[in-house]
This record gives C-alpha cells, structure tokens and sequence, in this order.
C-alpha cells in the first residue's frame, strides 16, 4: 500500500474531496497546515511595523491506498486541484508497510 | 427608622411603594436634598458605571493586540487594576486626593472613607459617597492603562505592587494637586488657571508616561527588534477582541467626560458630542494617516486612532465647540500615527500603542484647551480663554506647566517604583517564561484549552 | 461665567459641590429649565448611549455569522458606520433632517451645528444637543444593517462611501419626511396620521431595503451555491460572538425603543415591557419555527428570531398592550425564518439575514400599528387606531403607503449609488482576493494570527 | 390625547419639544407624578436593563469555562433563560409574585399583566410597569445560575421546561414569602424580621441551590474523575470569555444592588460602593487563597471569587459600612475557593463553581446581615441589628430561618421537577453525544465553524 | 526504524497516550485533524440551508520506534483506541530511513 | 526523493525557516503539532482540581528534497534549531517514491 500525501489550496478541499469520493476512495485524513514555497508570502505592516506572512494557508490530505490505486488518485487530485496559478502544490507518495483498522484489527487493504 | 410595611409589596397590584425618610447608608444630615440634587447624584453614578465598564474595553484591547500565549495573564492584569486599585484608592487614594490638606502638597483625612457621610448630598453637589465613586473607578482607569505597554513580560505579583502603589499614592497625589484644590490648581497666570476637564493630563498623560517608564524599564520582548534593529511587528491574536474593546471604551468615554460635568445640566449633551465627533475624527484621519504611510487601513492603528481622540478631547470637552472637536480629534489621529512609528523607532516596546494615545494624545489635548477654548468649562473661569479665540497665550502656558509638572511627578516616583521591584523582586519574566507564554507557568492556565487534551 | 471655585474641592470631605449657573457649551438662554427638563435629557441621553453600544452588537452578529478570514474587515466596516456615518449626519444628515425646510422634502439649515445653540432646553422637551446625539447614533445604526448583508465581498473603500452617503442624504430625507415634519408626515387618510414610534420602518426597514440593494449588487459569494444552483450554508466561525452581539443589541434596544419616548415619564417601562416581551416571544417562535423546519433549535436562527422580534416592536411599542406585544414578536419570530429560506432560494446572498431582519419584520412592525394600535403613542393622536380595535383599515392605509414610500426612495437612491460605484472604482473584490480572505489583503491584517509565526 | 404637533419637529433649529398630557401605554391615573416620582421609576428602570446586560455575562462565564464542542449549547440555554423565562414570568411568575393574596403562600391576580395600569407611578414608588420590568430581569438572572451547573450534559429541551418552571412557579413564590409580603415576611423574632436587599438569598442562594440539585441528578461529565476516582479538571476553553463575562456581570451589579433601593436617593452611591469593595476584597482574598492551595494565582478561580464577593454582599449592601464590606466580601473570596474544592472532592461537578458562588456565598451573605448589620436598610426597620453591633442573635436567627425555608422549598421543588425530567424525556444527553460535543447534535451548529470546510 | 501513524478518535487520546507510555514509548507528536471514512459526517442546516460536517474531529499521533517494537506499539494502540464503533480509525507504519535529535545530534534509535 | 520531517520549538520555526532558504530549499510545508516526550509536561491546578499538560506546543516542518540535498537540509535544520535545551525535537527522513507539482504535473526533482 502507498500513502499518497496531497498539499492543495483549502478552497480546493471540497472538488478533491468529491473527485477522491468519485473513484472510490474510502477515507482520507486532513489537516490545517500552512505552506511556503514558490508563490511566496506577504510582507504586510501592522501598527507601522514590518512583518512577512510567509507561510500561506494550505490543506494537506492523507489518503493509504493500494498499489494499483496511486495513479488513479495522484491524477484525480491533480485534475481536481489544479488552477494553473503558482502555489496549487505537491502531491508526494510513500511506501506503506503495514495498515491496521483499529476497529476490527483487519490487516492491509482490507483495512482501507 | 425607614418604613418597612411600605417596602413589603401590600398587593396593591405589585406596586412596590416606599418612603425613604432617613439615612440608611451614612448618618443623619440636615440639608433636605431636592429632586435635582438626586438627579444629579443618580447621573454620576450612572456615568460612573460607564466608566467602571471600561475596565473590560481595556482588558479587550490590551489581549487583543498581544499573543495567545499570554492572554490569561493580560487579563490578570486587569482584573488586579480593578480588584487592588480599587482596594488602594479606599485605603489611602481617596485621602490623599481629596483630604483635609495643611498645604499644597497632600490630603491626610477620611483614609478607608473614615469620617464621612456618604449619603449627605449638598446644595446643588455630589455626595461624598458619589464622589468617591466616580473618582475610584478614574483611578481603575489610570492604572490600567499601564497595564498595555508592559504586556507579555511583567511578573504577575510585580505588577501587582505597581498597580497599588499607582491608585495609592501616585496619582491621588496629582489629583489632589488639581481637581483637589492643590499646587497646581494655585496656578495663576494673569489670571489664567489650570483647565483639564476630564483629565486628559491628569488620568491619561499619568497612565501614559507611566507606561513609557514600564516599557522603558521592562525593555523589549524579545524578537520584537531583528537582528539588525528593524522593528518586527508581533500582530495581535484576535482583533475582534480589540476592536470590541474600542467599542466599549467609546461607550465607556461617553460616562468619562459627560459625567465629569458632575451635574446633570444642560450641557452634558454638548459634552458628549464633542467626545463623539472627536473620536470620529481621529478615526478618520488615523485610517488615511496609515494607508498613506503602510498602504493600507490598518484596524488594528484605527482602533488607537478612535482612542487618541477621545484621550485628546477629554481636557477640552467642556470648553471648545463641536467644529473644533473636529479639529482637535483629528490631529490626535494624526499624531498618534506617528508617536507609535517613533517609540518603535527608539526600541520603547509597548505592545498596545498605550504610550502614544494616552501619553502623547494626553498632553496633546491638555494644551489644545489653550488654543481652542471658548466656552468656560468651569475651570477657565471665563470664555474665550484659547489662543485662537484671542485669550492670548496665557492659557497655553498654563497648560504646559501643569503638563510638566504631571511629567516630572509621575516620571521620578515611577522611576523609583520600577527600580526597586526591578532591584528586588524582579519586573520581568525569565527569556524561557516568556517564550512559553506567561499563563501556564504565572498561572497554570492555558487562555484557549484543546478540547483535545482533556476528554476520555 | 461658572464658579471655578466650587469646582475646586474646598476640602471639606471631598465632597465636590458645583453650580451651573451659566452655559459652558453653547450660548445664553432665557427658559430657566425644571429638574424635570434636566432628567428628559440626561434620560434620553443615556438612552443614546444604550443606542452607540448597539454598534459593538452589530459587529459581533455580523462577524460571528462570517467566515474568520473576512473579520478584520467586517469589523473595519462596522467601526466605519460609526466614525464615518456619525461625521456624515454632523456635517448635512442633522441639517437634511431636521433643517428648515421651505417644503416637504429636505431641510437646508444647521449644516455642521451651525447656529444650534446645543444647550438651549425648551419646556419639557430635549436641547439640540440631546436631540442631536440621539439622532445621530440612530443614523449610525441605520447604515451599519446593510453591512451584514454585504458581508464578505465588498471592497473597504466602496463601502465608506457607501456609508457616507446613506447618513448624509439617504437616510436623512427619511428623516425629514417623518420626524422632521416633511412629505409622509403631511399623508392624513380620514384623521389617520403616520405612527412609527422608534423607526421599524424609518430606521430598519431603510436599512433593511439598502441592505437588499446591496446583497443584489454585489452578487452571492463564491460557493454559496452549488452548481446545481442550490444554497449550501456557509456557517459563521464564532457562533459566540454572534449571540453575544444579540445580547448587547438586546440591551442596546431598551435605549432605542424607551428612549424614543424624548421624555422621562411613565410610559418608558411599559414601552421597554413591550420591547422585552417581543424579543422574547420573537425568539421562542422562531426556536419552535426552524425546529419543525430542519429538525434543530438552530442557534445562529434563533439570534436572528430576537432581532426580528425587536426590530417588528420597534413602531408599535409605545401603542400596543403587552400581549399584542407577544404576538407582534411571534409572527415576526416566525416570518424572519421564512424569510430567511426564501431569500436563500432567490439567490440573495444575506450572511446575516439583515434583510429578513431589519427590512421584512421592519415593515411588519409597520403595519402591525395599524392593526393592534390601542393607545395613543403621541404619533396617532387617537386611541384605538388599529383595526383589530376597531380603528378600521385607515392606520392600516397610511402605515402601507408610509412603506410603499420608503421601499420606493431607498430602492431609487441604494441603486443610483450602489450602480455608479459598481461602474466606478468597482464594488466587489476579486475573486482571488474573496478566496484567500479580505483581512490580509484589503487590511494586511489577519483576525487571528497564531503566536507561532512571529516569535523568536 | 398626546399632541402629535409637537411630536413632529416644527423646524425650530430642529428642537424636538413633546408634551406628555395622557398615558400612552397603560390607563388614566389620577395622581400627577412629581420630577422625583419619575426619576425613580427612571432610574430603577435603568438599573434593570444593566441587571439584564448580566445575561451576557453569565453566557460567557459559562460558555469560556467549558469546552469548545458545546460552547453553541451554552449560549442556547443562557439565551432560553432570558426568552422561556421572561415570557414565563411574564405568565404567571409575577401573578404568584406579587398579585393579590389570601393567605401567606401565593399571588393569584395579574396574570400577563392583567388588570394593571402599568403606568400608574403612586407617589413616592414605581408603577407597575417599572417594577415588572426590573422583578422580570431578576427572575431571568435567578434561573441561568443553574444553568452553569448543569452545563455539558444536560438535553436542552429538558433545560427548556426547567428554566420555564423555574420563572413562572418556583422563583416567584419565594419572591412572595419575602418581597411580596408572604411566609417569610411574616417571621418575627422579637421584633428581628428578615432583610436580604437585593436578594442574596431569594435570588442567588435559589440560584444555586437549584444548580445543586441539577448537577446532582445530571451527576458529573464523562471524564471527570478518574478512575481512582480523585477529580480531574476540564479547564475551560476560553478564558478571556470568562473573564469579560465576570467583568460584565460585575457592571450589571451596579444596577442590581443600588438599583434594590428601588430609589433614586442619597443611599444609592453607598450601596453602588459596598457592592464594589466587596467584589475587589473577595478577588484578592480568592487570589491570595488559591495561591496558597494550589501555587498559583487561577485566573478561573480569581473569577468565581469576585462574583463571590457580589453574590455575598448582594444582601447586606444597604446595612453595612464599607469597612465590614471588605470584610464579608474577603470572607466570600475565601470560603469560596473552599467550596469549590469540597464539591469536587463529593463528586458534585459544577463546571462553573456555581453552587459555591450563588448557593455557599448567599447563604453567606444572608447570615452576614445578622452578623455586621449596622443601618437600617428599610427591611430590618432598625439599626445596629446586627450581632457585632449589639442587636443580638434575633436578626441571625431570622436569617437562618429564611435560609432554612428557601432552602427546603428549592431542594422539593427542584427535586421533583428533575425528578420527573428524569423520568419521562430524560436530563442527560447519551454518553456518545457528551463526547462527540453537544453542539452538532443538538444543535447542528458547531461553535467555531474553520473557514476550510466550506470554500469553493 | 519505523514511523507508526495512528488516527484515533479525539477522546481516546489519553487512554492511546497512557497504553504507550506503559510499554516505554518515550515520545509521540500529536496533530488535530479531521477525517472522513466510513464513519460519515452529518448533514446539518445552517440558518436554513444544508451543509455537510464530512470531516469528523480525530486525533492522529506519529510514533518513531525500533523495528522490533512496532508490533508492540500496534497492538497497543489498537487495544487502547478499540472502541468497536465504527470510525475507530486506522494506524499505519512507514519506514524510517534516518532520525536525528536535534539537541544532541545523536542518530538512530539512540535518537528515539 | 525524500521526506525530512522536523519537530521543532515554535519560536525556532523562522531560524529554520531562513536557514533552509539560505541553502536553496524552494518549499515546506508546516504544521502546530503537540509534543510528548523526555521534555515533559506541566502538572497545572484548574480551579483547585489538577491536570497534567502533557504535550508541549511544537511545530513540524515536512521538506521533501532529492537525496543528495537530505544531509544539507538535516544538518541546516539542527545547526538553527538546537538550543541544547531538552525538547529541542527530532528530524527523521522516509523515503518518497513520487513527487508531483499539482500546477504543472511535472515529477520528480523537477517538482521540488
Ligand atoms: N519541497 C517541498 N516540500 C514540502 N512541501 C512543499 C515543497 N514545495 C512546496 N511545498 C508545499 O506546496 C505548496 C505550493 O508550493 P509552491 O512552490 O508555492 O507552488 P507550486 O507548487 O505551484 O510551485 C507550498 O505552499 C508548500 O506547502
Ligand atoms: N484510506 C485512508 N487513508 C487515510 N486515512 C483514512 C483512511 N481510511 C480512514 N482513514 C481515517 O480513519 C478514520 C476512521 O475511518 P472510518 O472508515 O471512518 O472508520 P473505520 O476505520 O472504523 O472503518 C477516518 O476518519 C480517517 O481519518
Ligand atoms: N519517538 C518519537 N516519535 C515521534 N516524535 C517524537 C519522538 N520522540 C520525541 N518526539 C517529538 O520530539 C519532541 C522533543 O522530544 P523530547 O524527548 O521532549 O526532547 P529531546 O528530543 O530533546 O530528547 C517531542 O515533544 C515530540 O514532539
């Protein structure tokens, strides 16, 4: 199983949501996280003093799948988040070795 | 004896009827008060209700313009104002004020309200009981208003002490020496006296420059100046918080000057529109003054800016006309701009701007008395006492004097007060206390708990 | 001139004993007023005050039913309606409305207070200077209603204006027609005369109505409907914050209504009694409304049914018993429910129900006079005006044609400006800016920033 | 009729100058009200609506001492407690209050205000509407204590029904054994009869006793205690809410206590300093003791000792020198930390300390009276009633027979009513919705909607 | 060394925290997130109108462990998370090429 | 490619920040973590009744990177965020098999 880990626009949450739910996908884990990178920040001034809002709102997904799904969900993430416009984000993945349901203790993609 | 059939409701449909022939709070008296006497003394205690309120507006503000980490705290801190002021202006405040006084210096009678009948009204006045009222809650004020330019690195119990010491000695002393009938209420220059209305000088200049002595002996928080000594800007945690503060100060400014007519006249009202338009003006031009030199309508400098300008006309409330109200609030708006790009210049920290709008906007409006006055305020003594209005500079100087005389008061007796809690006790937290926050490790207590944490 | 003298403690006890002999704001005059006169001011004075807190509760509601990323500029526009609005009513609102007119429709003198003497108190009657700070909060709170409805969207600079606009002229010539003596106060259908006591209609149903122009203008926000053109909810992000705003406009109402009595006399409680009533029964209905509706007493729904309640008492509260009180209230409790789905479903985008609120239950409260009036609220002129007392359907007529008349002026005026900004400097942001939040973009500011990014 | 001419502005300099000739709300009357007649009922109704202002108060002391996933339950039931209770005192609260009565136990005239002529201000008292207006404002604070206590957990239809039993039937009773002239009043001990001015007893001690019994039948939240059974604490998740609250409440006491003079007269300021001082000694007193328990100084618990304070002197305000309210609110500010502990040690869980603060510390300040009363407050009818003032134990023993009598009554009630809730709908929410959060699944709101879940 | 990823139900928290420090986990990085699975979300209306919670509040802990103690770790975590319900949550193990302390610059399972 | 995930005290999050700028890293992407660990926690009285925080407010920053930069970035990291003080954090490195820019679906290192 892989871990796909996606770094989207928040107001982008509900489309990929919805793409991920189109094709199956039975859960995702979310978070609150704020990015910086290529589409740089702000450098706002409060009371007259300088400051940088560096890091721009984002929310990353985390969705376990199995192999043969990666490519299905990195390019349904993809086609759903994407505007064009520099900061849409990274969609990364990585090797999971072993996935529990706490539930029932079922093991591997049955636990997906 | 007070009659209590008529307090026990004889079901005559509800109607709650009652006589009340003599004293029960406070002895007997002789003067028989007259429906206006009553009026008068319900309207300054309702203006004084006003003024207690903005204890919460200035909590609100204060935590709203500083981090999470340290909310607990700053609200502490105005609670303490509150709870110990109080506690010290009854004690000693109050005496010193405005008791028996050999000389010019202090007064020396009623400590603890001893020898005083609260409830006897006189001839067209205010009972000391109303008084005394009225004037504890401007000493919560005065104090408090400290509190915002020594946030986020005061030792809660240092603070404490301050706080006491302020509503004890300091500025009882200043009141005695003015509203109290002392050295400087002596002035006299051809026959131009002392006019601070409100107390734009008396309370807020006092407040401010005690607040440019704690930043000052307190220093910066750290990371407040980069490496290279640019300012950093720390933004406040939650605006709303700060603006709803402002909010409540206006309303709270609206017992503040009107009711320090001390009668329920006819000109209250004028006094309050003055106090309004005043504030609406500085908010105006605070918000140009800051999009012009940021960029942007900054909220958070609009907020300081609607305070400037009610600290700027709460000295000539009484005594200028709503045109100049105009004027004179939105120069504070103005000035306040600048006095807070200054003190960040000159790495005095002060995290709510307390300084610029108290301090600065303080003296700002207790020399525009000397300018703008027309009306005699009842301070004056007579009309047309500003420069602009031909009373010639006599007034003006009279203002600066008694500007500099608050200054160099406040400045040596904070001076001392701060130096030896910072020789003792200590004034401020530890590097790691203030990087973690002051609430968990002053107070145990986390200002927005996780529900997380705690469930199960 | 005033006895500084007596101003100045004598020592004796503190007590502070003053005479006001002669004006300080304002010039001479001749009527020596009563206790009497002092306390119609000083009542309708602090009624005012009630009034100006109502500011601090629009803010709240409105914030509280948005989304966190717009609260900087939710909070700049609300602290605009005060500064900027109340500066606009000074400088030609006050003249426009209560002005000399030669005719019907505006007035043309006292612009900036010029030649009102504030202090001058007629027998039994208010100053210019009570009368102006009463109006002048009035004006305040008629435009900060539209503000919610444009929540989100518009761009800072264009809603000044906005809001200069609507208290310098709109709201005003509203003014002049009813209060001031102009065009609808002529309108006399068999003897019945226009009632509406504190303004549901003058006041909420105008606010309501610029209100509906401008949600109309500006367009729904982003994803606020679905593809399929069906509303999704976009849920407030401080629910606390907005019924805590209901309390204070709550309290800020027993200024608004009782206060509208101008006087200190035996009707104020029984006008607050129906006021408080209202609000309640207005509440209750609209709790029982959405329950059956969606299945949950809807918290944020509710604080919209007290509102609704309050604006509806709002013309008839000085002329209608305590239990047509509790029906007035009720039917507004549940009409603002439906109102609220039906807007919804014809894409108005109102994130707070401003319209619903303040317009729709506004000109129920209108009407209502005409049905339930009993007594004479000093604007009818006769008892039982109403038709369910036997009135007939003439109150009933005038009341319609009142709001006919308010509907037509505010939808004409809203439009010509609201269409000449759109073309101008434009009305709404950009798309971008609305995604990303207005507060870092138009203000530079965010609502909320997290300790952590500003420490080290 | 009232003379609309001079309702509507005649142009003069917009002077608005009105005659009230006849009643507008309510009936004739025949005797003429003086100035002093209508100050009073002015000013009571002003203290009213700051006694109203108290439910925001307690909104927020409750909503920021408990957690975020209930936090819109919270405010649904403080915001019952003022719309269910007002309109159930409204019905029969008042009836049983203060309408006619046989005998000693309860009114049976004025239900919704029948039969009364609201306006009708008998010479030297308030008129019936003044004195609904401020006893329904009291009977909405009576009820929301509970309110804490039972927060959490409770079903809030089940909150619903108490809160309208609690106005319309159990609070007014007690209220017609004291105020009202029934049981209570009737007890006599050598002439000793009881005093509770503003209500420690029949307001706050009811209170709290009912806030007793609810947690008692709810038993404590999931989590409170471990397993081992030693009592873990859920710190709140907003002290600046609580704070702000305590702030709030604090103004509204300056409308409860000097306001339950019921005039507007010399003892008012006295009453209004009482209230303050004790508040201010029983913070610091509380902020000293927790430091001394537990090391720190507990904002949360800092908060519960300054309403101790009020609480307690709420009774005595108007028979005490300030000297001994320092004294009785520092007693407060102690026994209250000590209570707080004691109830969580025997399992009762009261997120908001509310039975320490209402029921613990009124019942101290009932008994204070017996112990420091020195004036005459026109209920004891004599002055030095108190034990430490020579009058002996009659006046305690009056005392602790009142609180004897209004505690058995509120425990039966009380008792039976949760009994019965219990029973039949149910108290208790399940244990998955405690956990889960009362907020989505009662009332499908969530407090603090993220701006995330609802863009695009 | 393996990186174990547990999303949990909010109010098992400490239950999950006391079950890992009684087999001698010595740290764990907690986030709030929000998750949607099987378990659903409800449909509320708002004022009216309809909107979807689909995220439900959980809890997701990281745990970087020896090889040899993740089995342990697993097992107590399902044991202390189990409530049986469903949206239990799922816990998932990645491997851990690399771990360093940043104190003292220590590295591998001297880092842990 | 690999993942760098780096728990931190929240005030050194900006000398992070700068440093792993100064050496030419393009993106992070930050979250407020709670950390439990050798730091330990406070045992506070709430009202006269105890609570342990437990977990100390943390930040964790995730940086995917090429594998030749993981040393640089890592030793970046502890040389700006130590402070020899207990609690100073963690960084641990896993392996990222696919990277995706969502703007221009490019992979790999060019995503970075
Ligand atoms: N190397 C990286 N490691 C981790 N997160 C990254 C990295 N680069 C970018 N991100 C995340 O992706 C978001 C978008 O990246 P950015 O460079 O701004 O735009 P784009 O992906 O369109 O080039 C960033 O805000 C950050 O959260
Ligand atoms: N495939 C997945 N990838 C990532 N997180 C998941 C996945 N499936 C479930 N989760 C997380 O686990 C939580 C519980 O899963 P859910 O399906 O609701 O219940 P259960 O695990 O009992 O079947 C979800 O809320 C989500 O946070
Ligand atoms: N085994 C671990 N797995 C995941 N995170 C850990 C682990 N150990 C520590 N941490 C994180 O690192 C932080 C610091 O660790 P700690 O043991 O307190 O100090 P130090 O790293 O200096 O020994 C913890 O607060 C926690 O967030």
């Amino acid at each position: 199983m892989k871990l796909v880990t996606a770094v989207i626009k928040p107001f982008k949450l509900d489309d990929v949501k919805d793409a991920l739910k189109a094709i199956g996908v039975a859960g995702i884990t979310v978070e609150e996280v704020r990015g910086f990178g290529r589409q740089g920040g702000h450098t706002e001034t409060y009371r007259g003093a300088e400051y940088k809002i560096d890091f721009v709102p984002k929310v990353s997904l985390g969705i376990v799948v199995a192999d043969e799904s990666v490519d299905g969900v990195v390019d349904a993430i993809v086609a759903a988040a994407a505007t064009g416009k520099i900061g849409d984000g990274k969609i990364w993945v990585t090797d999971v070795e072993r996935l529990v349901r706490i539930r029932t203790g079922e093991e591997g993609t049955d636990a997906i | 004896m007070r009659n209590r059939a008529l307090r026990i409701v004889s079901g005559l449909g509800g109607v709650v009827a009652i006589l009340a022939i003599t004293p029960s709070v406070g002895f007997a008296q002789d003067y028989v008060p007259t429906a206006q006497d009553y009026l008068n003394n319900i309207w300054v205690f309702i203006a004084g209700v006003l003024v207690f309120f903005m204890q919460a507006g200035f909590a609100l503000v204060e935590a709203g313009m500083t981090r999470a980490k340290n909310v607990v705290n700053i609200f502490a801190k105005n609670m303490t104002d509150a709870v110990v002021g109080i506690l010290a202006f009854f004690a000693t405040g109050w005496a010193f004020a405005f008791g028996d006084s050999g000389g010019w210096f202090i007064g020396t009678s009623n400590f603890f309200l001893q020898d005083l009948d609260l409830a006897a009204i006189p001839e067209g006045g205010l009972s000391p009981g109303t008084s005394f009222f009225f004037q504890a809650v401007f000493a919560a004020t005065a104090v408090t208003i400290a509190s915002g330019a020594m946030a986020e690195r005061t030792k809660f119990w240092s603070y404490v002490i301050f706080s006491a010491v302020m509503c004890a000695f300091i500025y009882p002393v200043i009141v005695h020496w003015t509203w109290g009938g002392g050295l400087i209420a002596d002035i006299d220059i051809n026959g131009a006296v002392f006019s601070d209305f409100a107390g734009s000088g008396i309370v807020h200049m006092t407040g401010g420059i005690a607040a440019f002595m704690g930043a000052l002996f307190l220093g910066p928080r750290i990371g407040r100046y980069a490496a290279d000594g640019s300012p950093r800007a720390i933004p406040g945690h939650n605006i709303p918080f700060a603006i709803l503060g402002v909010f409540i100060l206006w309303v709270g400014w609206f017992g503040f000057n009107p009711g320090s007519e001390l009668l329920a006249d006819e000109f209250v009202s004028g006094i309050a529109i003055n106090t309004m338009l005043a504030a609406c003006a500085a908010g105006l031009f605070t918000a140009i003054t800051i999009t012009l030199v940021s960029g942007k309508p900054d909220l958070a400098m609009i907020g300081n800016g609607v305070l400037a300008g009610l600290v700027a006309i709460t000295a000539p409330c009484g005594a200028v006309t709503p045109m100049m109200s105009v004027v004179i609030g939105g120069i504070a708006g103005v000035l306040v701009v600048f006095a807070v790009l200054f003190f960040d210049k000159v790495k005095i920290d002060d995290p709510v701007g307390a300084i610029s709008v108290h301090g600065i906007c303080g003296f700002w409006g207790l020399i525009s008395v000397g300018l703008f006055a027309t009306y005699d305020d009842a301070f004056l003594g007579r009309e047309d006492a500003g420069l602009f209005y031909g009373g010639g500079i006599d007034q003006l100087l009279v203002q600066l004097l008694m500007a500099a005389i608050i200054l160099v008061w406040v400045l040596v007796c904070t001076g001392i007060l701060f130096g030896v809690l910072k020789a003792t006790i200590g004034l401020r937290v530890t590097a790691e206390e203030e990087i973690e926050g002051l609430d968990v490790l002053e107070h145990g207590l986390q200002g927005y708990a996780a529900d997380m944490a705690h469930t199960s």
